[in-house]
């Protein structure tokens, strides 16, 4: 180093740059937007008030992304939840998650027979690490991340224990926090939907033919 | 006599409401440009109590000054309380005294006689006695907190401030040496019409040699080994909490005001300032703006450097600072005479003499010191 | 990344026997110490990663082909055992795992400690003494080195229970729920 | 082998006056131990005479809870491992587990493996020159410099996993979803301005005298003690060893990526070694990124993995170049849906043997920095 404390001078100069620089190019240096200079004076929605309407951002920097995931939700097709629920309660989620937060309990009609659907769905927003194991071993898509982190309650156990109307969505209302997910789900599920059409359709036709056949042989039989 | 003690009070409490205000700006200025070089914004949301309006944040001195009050006086059960609750105390009041020998011409003392008695001749002497005593309060309370953290921060403190006040002394020698008298006031003047000390080479030597110093002695940036976060928790102030806290901080504060005040008097010309002519209590505005000057330097090294360890800090000190400032004494004692003739080509030659001199030994005892330290070159394998 | 070959280890020590499934070389009772001075000697100077690996009483349905020639399953129960494993490379020649297992019972499980020829066993063999109970016979400073001193029971054998109500942490969901609803005032 | 004599204090009994030695325990609640790490210091005024490190205070049995869950199941923990970097635990575990089924990975996959993997070396390598800044003392400064460009590097994790640290991504035979489109001009921007930041980054901190007098000679690790205590990672290249699972497993698509390791040339390494080796590292993974994101094919990003994972019997060691060391699966796999054993090999525990070496004879500011240049995440030590 040439001149005497030449290092701690370079340091020094660095930390000036980045001095003046907070103030100069902001989108580059200063990561934490500060509000309160606005020169319009009015604060944002969300530094110290709620949003108003549903979905709108806090500040551009919690920017709420599409993959972004905060706790599960089910899911329902529209209409009244709990006829077009998705859930058919086979507790694979219930096993499968490693925290083991979710608690279903089936639901059976009068005489006793097990309706594909759930009774009791509760999901312990305390104990679930949103880690979307769920979604994926779910085979009907009946569970999905939800997006909404506004979730803080005064109570501990019943507060944060989600039950299951609570968690119950319509699927537009997925179409509008992830349209691009949601679009490729309802796409998939169509094509699985065709695709067990097609075969039911095909086995169907393999009946009647196989009913046609013995037909045929019975007349011929009869015939002889 | 009541007349005389209402002279002093007149004199006394405008200076300690204006350095109070100062420390609580101080503490603004601080926590806002430590949080700009950081690229963070710094507070900026208390204002005016229970209103939107936040002025920058600057209502929050105020904020910590009334939460201080209100937070939990802990004090250990082991700690002996009567100097647990002293210590604090005994940082604050010689920074507080030694703020009154300063220089400070207000308009309103210069017709009161006895204030003319602050301005005493022995001010320098009389300034690093009290200062002094800031290494007994450290130790104290490193010591009444009976924790071991506190004991090796105030291990640390006395061993720093013992051994940076010398080079401190020394360098405030040449000022005396050349001035002739050892008068706060006689030394500002001295300096009038822009002839600071600063700008002749063993002035400027000896005006480093003092900041450093002071920024050991006020346990600021890179020397605050006392209270290293990262290693002994906070020193000796780790078992302090509440007002006895906010103590030590504002002890610290006035300290560094003080200290920084002297260095403005003896190298940067006191009160001294253009358009002094026409408008005289500029200098007092001078003056407070220089030590504002110091004190943004301080908080500038602050947000840079990292902290030294003890045995570095003391080899720094016996080892750099105290030759250099032995030798900058004997320069400046032949620059005088060399000036005496008062012929430029003499004056020239000398400057650039005790240049040579004073830059050659520094760089000479550095390379002496850090032994190997180098960045260093790597292989890359492929 | 060339596989260090067993082989070599095989012909020095005939009693080591070879684990196909595993892929992996049993030391022979008592010299896994030599077995491993030996392979520092051959330039197998890293042990990436020291475990335990404890399996219970279990049968084991094997099909041998009898003496009539046709394949019969044939039940046989093999003993409790713990293995020790350890995955060795050689950083001078860049050479591929080793894996080393010693066998011992399960009830005051014994294993010599390698902790003199490769450093790297000590904190792993000592988490093996506090979580298996394996006593390392000449490991330097054998402690429990995850659990707390005075914790008794190896939390990752098989047949470890929990002990009843053990910092439990009231969760308002399934048995927590019963003995909540069973008037035991929790909260 | 060696481990460093302890210099010999016995305790000074000069004309009466016992000395005693302050014994001090840098407890788990210590503002520089990187977690609820505990070290038991033995101090002769400032010098160290003895270290104890104790550890198990985070220790959850994370291997345990594997054996009873299934191996998807266990995938979102190994992002709380070291939770600096949960894309490479993902990958390690992710690799140990294709070593049980035979699944090809699609071209995507890797190229998004690599990239996201070198992303997380860089957020680790960044915030560890930080913390290593801040134990040193500089209030803050670097640390901040370093949470601001790490906060763009989480940003991008966020887009693509959902999560900007808990991104449970991985899955055995590629990814779980592609990245959002424009991912990859946002994902080349951070890294075209990552260098001007580290130019940056080096004026400020490493021609800086103090850091210098600081670091330098203090917690000498010897080659063959480096060696014989398998430590890994920047700390054993650090000492003069060139050894990176990148180049010597050569995992993953690292052949098809010219880059080089940087190491010390003397035999042995000391803290500026290990800070200076992490900061030329970071240049390393910038030239991996660039050819990465260059060449990144479109196609599909899940292999033909099976839905329901059950392995037939076998053992399995995967290891990669994680940030902080040698970071090795080893699994078990009996025919059930569950692992049999489940094994973390963990570098940073590994790398805690010789602190107690390193640390003996210096002063109790060194001991700081010492561990905060063998950078722990209390997670992964104690599992």
């Amino acid at each position: 180093m040439s001149i005497l404390g030449g290092g701690i001078f370079k340091g020094m100069a660095v930390t000036l740059r980045n001095f003046v620089g907070s103030y100069i190019n902001k989108k580059e240096r200063l990561t934490t937007n500060d509000y309160s200079w606005r020169p319009d004076g009015d604060l944002p929605q969300g530094i110290g008030d709620y949003p108003k309407e549903e979905g709108e951002q806090l500040s551009d920097t919690t920017t709420v992304t599409n993959y972004s995931r905060n706790f599960p939700m089910l899911l329902h097709d529209g209409g009244e939840p709990m006829d077009t629920v998705r859930c058919v309660a086979c507790q694979i989620c219930e096993r499968e998650c490693p925290p083991q937060c979710i608690y279903i309990e089936k639901d059976y009609d009068e005489n006793g027979k097990y309706i594909k659907r759930p009774a009791v769905f509760d999901i312990d927003v305390s104990v679930c690490m949103s880690c979307q194991i769920c979604v994926e071993v779910c085979p009907f898509d009946a569970i999905v991340m939800n997006s909404q982190f506004e979730l803080s309650t005064p109570d501990r156990f019943g507060g944060l224990l989600v039950r299951r109307d609570d968690l119950l969505k319509s699927n537009d209302y997925y179409h509008q926090i992830h349209p691009e997910e949601a679009a490729a789900r309802d796409q998939k599920m169509a094509v699985e939907k065709a695709a067990k059409e097609a075969k039911k359709k095909a086995a169907e036709e393999k009946a009647r033919a196989a009913a046609e056949k013995k037909a045929a042989e019975a007349a011929k039989g009869d015939a002889e | 006599m009541s007349l005389v003690l209402i002279d002093i009070l007149i004199a006394t409490v405008p200076l300690m409401l204006i350095f109070a205000s100062l420390f609580a700006f101080t503490t603004w200025l601080e926590r806002k440009a430590l949080a700009r070089i950081q690229n963070r914004i710094g507070p900026n949301k208390v204002g005016i109590p229970c209103t939107r309006i936040s002025l920058f944040g600057l209502g929050q001195p105020a904020a910590d000054g009334i939460k201080m009050l209100f937070k939990e006086d802990i004090v250990p059960r082991g700690a002996d309380r009567l100097f647990h609750l002293l210590a604090p105390i005994l940082a604050l009041i010689p920074a507080m005294l030694v703020l009154c020998f300063l220089p400070l011409e207000f308009p309103w003392t210069k017709s009161l006689l006895p204030v003319q008695a602050f301005l005493l001749d022995g001010a320098v002497i009389f300034f690093f006695a009290i200062t002094g005593l800031n290494t007994l309060a450290v130790f104290m309370a490193g010591w009444a907190s009976r924790n071991k953290y506190s004991l090796l921060g105030g291990m640390r403190a006395v061993a720093q401030m013992v051994s940076y006040e010398i080079p401190l002394v020394l360098s405030a020698v040449i000022v005396v040496m050349m001035v002739g008298s050892l008068n706060a006031a006689v030394i500002a003047d001295a300096q009038t019409g822009f002839n600071w000390f600063v700008f002749s080479p063993w002035g400027f030597a000896a005006f480093v040699i003092f900041f450093i110093a002071s920024l050991a002695e006020t346990n600021r940036s890179p020397f605050d080994l006392p209270e290293a976060e990262s290693e002994i928790i906070a020193g000796y102030f780790t078992e302090y909490s509440g007002f006895k806290f906010a103590l030590f901080f504002l002890g610290e504060y006035i300290a560094m005001f003080a200290i920084s005040g002297l260095a403005v008097t003896l190298f940067l010309g006191g009160g001294d300032g253009p358009g002094l002519a026409n408008a005289p209590w500029l200098s007092v505005v001078w003056f407070i703006a220089k030590i504002f000057a110091l004190i943004a330097m301080m908080i500038w090294l602050r947000g840079t450097l990292p902290r030294l360890r003890v045995d570095q800090l003391m080899g720094f000190a016996w080892k750099f600072m105290l030759p250099l400032s032995i030798l900058n004494i004997l320069v400046a004692g032949f620059a005088w005479h060399a000036q005496q003739q008062d012929s430029k080509t003499i004056t020239v030659i000398t400057w650039v003499i005790s240049l040579a001199i004073l830059y050659g030994t520094a760089s000479g005892l550095n390379q002496l010191n850090r032994g190997s330290a180098r960045p260093r070159k790597y292989k890359y394998a492929e | 990344m060339s596989e260090l070959s067993h082989e070599p280890l095989l012909q020095q020590f005939p009693d080591a026997e070879w684990d196909e499934a595993a892929g992996a070389v049993i030391a022979p009772l008592g010299q896994a110490r030599t077995v491993a001075e030996w392979l520092l000697g051959q330039g197998v100077d890293y042990c990436s990663n020291v475990t335990g690996v404890d399996y219970l009483e279990h049968e084991v349905k094997e099909k041998i082909t009898n003496d009539a020639g046709e394949v019969e399953t044939v039940t046989h129960t093999e003993p409790g055992r713990i293995d020790v494993v350890y995955h060795l490379y050689s950083m001078q020649n860049k050479t591929g795992p080793l894996v080393l297992k010693q066998r011992t019972g399960r009830d005051n499980a014994e294993a010599e400690s390698l902790t003199p020829v490769w450093r790297s066993c000590d904190l792993q063999e000592r988490e093996v003494f506090d979580l298996f109970g394996v006593n390392f016979k000449g490991h330097p400073d054998q402690r429990r080195i995850l659990m707390w001193d005075e914790f008794e029971g190896h939390p990752m054998r098989r047949d470890y229970t929990e002990p009843f109500d053990y910092e439990w942490e009231p969760t308002p969901h399934n048995e927590i729920l019963e003995k909540h609803q069973k008037g035991k005032v929790i909260v | 082998m060696s481990t460093a004599a302890a210099p010999n204090y016995e305790l000074l009994q000069q004309d009466g006056l016992e000395t005693s030695l302050l014994e001090v325990s840098m407890g788990p609640h210590h503002p520089s131990t990187h977690g609820v790490f505990r070290m038991d210091v033995k101090l002769d005024g400032e010098t160290v005479v003895d270290l104890r490190p104790v550890f198990g205070y985070l220790h959850r049995n994370h291997e345990k809870l594997a054996e009873n869950m299934s191996y998807l199941s266990s995938m979102p923990f190994t992002d709380r491992l070291d939770y600096f970097n949960s894309m490479s635990n993902n990958w390690a575990y992710a690799l140990a587990a294709e070593k049980l089924i035979e699944v090809e990975v699609p071209e995507r996959a890797e190229y998004l493996r690599v990239i996201m993997a070198e992303l997380t070396r860089l957020v680790n390598h960044v915030s560890l020159v930080g913390f290593f800044l801040n134990d040193l003392g500089a209030l803050g400064t670097p640390l901040m410099y370093a949470f601001r460009e790490r906060e763009k590097i989480l940003d991008l994790f966020e887009q693509a996993s959902g999560a900007r640290m808990m991104c449970n991504y991985f899955r055995f035979g590629g990814l779980r979803n592609d990245v959002p489109e424009g991912w990859l001009e946002r994902a080349g921007e951070v890294v075209d301005r990552f260098p001007s930041f580290l130019d940056e980054y080096e004026q400020l901190l490493c021609e800086n005298e103090i850091i210098l007098s600081r670091t330098q000679g203090v917690g000498n690790l010897p080659r063959e003690l480096a060696i014989s205590a398998g430590v890994t990672g920047p700390m054993l290249r650090a000492s003069g060893v060139a050894y990176d699972l990148r180049k010597v497993d050569q995992y993953g698509i690292y052949d098809r990526f010219k880059f080089r390791v940087p190491y010390t040339d003397g035999d042995t390494g000391d803290c500026y070694d290990r800070f200076m080796i992490r900061m030329l590292e970071m240049r390393e993974s910038i030239e991996i990124l660039k050819q990465a994101l260059a060449g990144i094919p479109k196609g599909e990003i899940m292999g033909n993995a099976p839905r329901v994972f059950k392995p037939k019997p076998a053992e399995a060691y995967g290891r990669i170049e994680g940030p902080k060391g040698e970071l090795g699966f080893y699994l078990i796999a009996d025919g059930t849906p569950k692992p049999y054993r489940y094994r973390v090999r963990p570098p940073s525990l590994i790398n805690l043997t010789v602190l107690r070496d390193m640390c003996l004879g210096g002063k109790i500011a060194d001991t700081v920095i010492i561990l905060g240049s063998i950078d722990i995440v209390l997670g992964e030590v104690d599992r």
